[in-house]
């Protein structure tokens, strides 16, 4: 399909990440992976307490420092400089990972290669690049958080769907995703499969159908 | 009177033998002990195997050097990413790499330290790196059987440290070291700062000084800024 | 706004069914959460499983009462000695008793805690308390399998909590109080001082408030001066 | 054999306490249990830095407070109250049974019901009063500790041996200790069975051997 011819826009990045923002309960605990997910953090409102955690033994980081501002012994999973917000705590990675592992955070919301109808994820290695693999906290965070989101584009650069009957990356974790958010749509993860509960404007259910690798229902 | 603290790099890590394991604490460029592994290149060892989340990040810095100058067989890690010597030597097959999740590398290394033979996490359960573990069910819940990993050394950096070796960190410079320093049969300690005896409040010592064998003073300064990762994929 | 204070220890307790779980902080005299469990004695519930260190100590406080007036039917902890209360329903049948061995019962509970399944460990093996356990040999040790303790409440002292829920803990009373704030569905503390959020440093956070849900503020005061323990054989 | 008639005198709990404080090398982390061997803390030479750990949470401990000067926020695990020492640490149970546990406490030194000349011991409940069984930490401090000393009299209040061939109560740890001493004697555990390396003055190899349960060797 012709760009031009779209009667729809994706969401842009911060447009992506101000909508999950807006989705996530006040009160909630969160880790954010890297990547997409890390923009979330500079797009709650502020005086809303979502408190941010980062597997490198933080509770309680706040946006990216003002220019000349950061702080370099403050970084968040991502090795970005990070502020602290008043009610911050420090710990040791097993300190974190007993936090993360022992679902005691409320949600993590991570990057994807694909997503599969079964709620399985596959966000660690591709095996078909040359890339080094490289899991980090990912697996850690898919199994131990009480709820997992993912944030991704709805196709690949090249146009295929992310969002799949069954992964054919390697699995992060099986039957872990609860919601995927996308540029396109949200759609939860249900015992039926993948539910789409909001879309841009201008999108029809046939267009995010054809753009997703398994059926749709619609709430 | 104990004293761990000693006067140079080169004392801090005498004895140590090729082929030696090593634990390496630092998260990003946060509280890496990097004069230390500076002078393990120094000392041209070779065959080590390393254990850290990361595998470097500049060449010549830290684990950058030690891999440039081929003096580690293999690295256990989570996160390889961002370091072009690791790149390049694994590209070359000149190092080995077992990538462990980052909550199961933190645990194992703490289970090593706290006399724990092995546990089971729910972490890896039916992926790739779960394959060929030993799986329990527990709960309803798949578990994968998960063995201590100590060693034969660790090197942790500390903002401070006094002669006991009760430890003080900063920041997120936390990291994996505390639980590095618990799990080594040496364990030598980078300090940015060494102050008296009672100067740390009892209530702020993270580290208390039982696992701390020898205090060298670096007043190496701030890490560098940082520079944002760019990967979608992956978390940390 | 997150605020986990609450008004009184009734609200604080509000929910907890006969028939619970609740894991009890405390060593000795120090750190024992004894308002919130007057709090349930009070409250008249029953056939509770109480998970602490001791069995109580006077029959007048805190679990003293809660076995006094038959709350509990069974007690899990690693020193059931110096309480009357205890020693006299333990006599007369009232009351069930599981012994653990004080560092398996810390280690159980923060497996709990951090989503540890089960771990194994030298503690226990080849005795009574490790009678009818699965072993396994590692590094040539016999280990015994342990699974995870966690509750459906936990009752903690604390010595400063914010709204938030981060926690310190002062002198010798931190012991069981961590471990159990991470290891329970619902976490309540019973502060000495509540203070506003950020007066607590990032540093000396001892609980992160994701573990507490409710705090009530208890200016309980000192506890008793310690009366020293007199039986040669088992220690603590 | 009447008390009159005996040429030695046993040692007092502190001649004992002093004799084991004497032996501790400087530097060594020790953890006491409760009964005889607390005693050991208010024995250590001053400035001698042998550094005490208590399992709730203490590590640097040091003798008791002065009267009246009591802090009633630190006890140790006898539940006394004790001062801290400059360079001390306060930390939560699990880390300070990890300590223990992960083999850093250069020493642990137990009272016992009973002793084998394998090296088991018994002291947490004898099944045979009525006593409430009660384990505390000892068997996780037996199993975890470099090294087990043992601190007894040297027989029950009765004139039965403490040190024996085989333990007849139920078992600690087996196989854990190195050294016992008693109000009699210093007597290593070694792979050939006991080895008495010290009396007190006036007491003959025979009437030692004839208050052991096991076979004694001399050093």
């Amino acid at each position: 399909m012709n760009p031009a011819e779209r009667s729809y826009r994706r969401l842009s990045r911060d447009m992506l990440a101000q909508r999950v923002a807006a989705d996530i309960p006040e009160g909630w605990h969160v880790n954010l992976g890297i990547g997409l997910p890390t923009h979330v953090a500079d797009h709650i409102a502020p005086g809303r307490e979502v408190i941010l955690q980062s597997e490198n033994g933080i509770l309680g980081f706040g946006r990216k420092p003002p220019e000349g501002k950061a702080d370099p012994w403050i970084v968040n999973a991502g090795k970005e400089n990070v502020t602290l917000v008043p009610g911050a705590s420090l710990f040791d990675h097993a300190d974190s990972f007993a936090m993360i592992r022992g679902g005691h955070l409320d949600l993590c919301i991570l990057g994807a290669y694909e997503v599969a109808e079964n709620g399985d994820v596959a966000n660690w290695t591709t095996e078909h690049n040359d890339r080094v693999p490289a899991v980090g906290g990912a697996m850690d965070l898919a199994a131990g958080a009480r709820r997992l989101w993912i944030m991704t584009s709805h196709t690949t650069r090249d146009g295929r769907p992310k969002l799949v009957r069954r992964c054919s990356y390697p699995l992060t974790a099986l039957r872990a995703v609860k919601r995927i958010y996308t540029d396109l749509a949200v759609i939860d993860v249900t015992h039926v499969g993948f539910v789409a509960i909001d879309r841009v404007a201008g999108l029809s259910r046939d267009i995010l159908q054809e753009l997703t690798g398994a059926p749709l229902k619609f709430a | 009177m104990i004293d761990k603290q000693v006067k140079s790099i080169d004392e801090a890590l005498d004895g140590i033998p090729d082929g030696a394991s090593v634990l390496v604490g630092g998260f990003g460029a946060v509280g890496q002990p990097n004069a230390l592994m500076e002078g393990l290149a120094e000392r041209g060892l070779k065959d080590l195997t390393v254990i850290a989340n990361n595998a470097g990040f500049e060449r010549h810095i830290g684990l950058g050097i030690l891999i440039t100058r081929g003096c580690i067989r293999k690295i256990i890690c989570s996160f390889p990413r961002r370091s072009p010597a690791f790149a390049d030597a694994y590209r070359d097959g000149k190092i080995e790499l077992e990538v462990v999740p980052q909550g199961t590398l933190a645990e194992r290394i703490r289970a090593a330290g706290a006399g724990i033979g092995a546990f089971y996490t729910p972490t890896a359960a039916g992926t790739q790196l779960g394959q060929g573990k030993e799986t329990r069910e527990i709960d309803g819940r798949t578990h994968v059987l998960e063995y201590a990993l100590g060693a034969d050394v660790a090197l942790v950096e500390a903002w401070s440290a006094d002669r006991w070796g009760n430890l003080t960190y900063r920041g997120s410079g936390r990291n994996f070291n505390p639980v590095m320093a618990m799990a080594a049969r040496l364990t030598i300690v980078q300090a940015q700062h060494v102050v008296p005896l009672g100067r740390i409040e009892p209530d702020a010592v993270v580290t208390p000084g039982v696992y701390v064998d020898r205090i060298v003073h670096v007043p190496y300064g701030d890490p560098p800024l940082a520079v944002p990762e760019g990967a979608e994929g992956a978390s940390a």
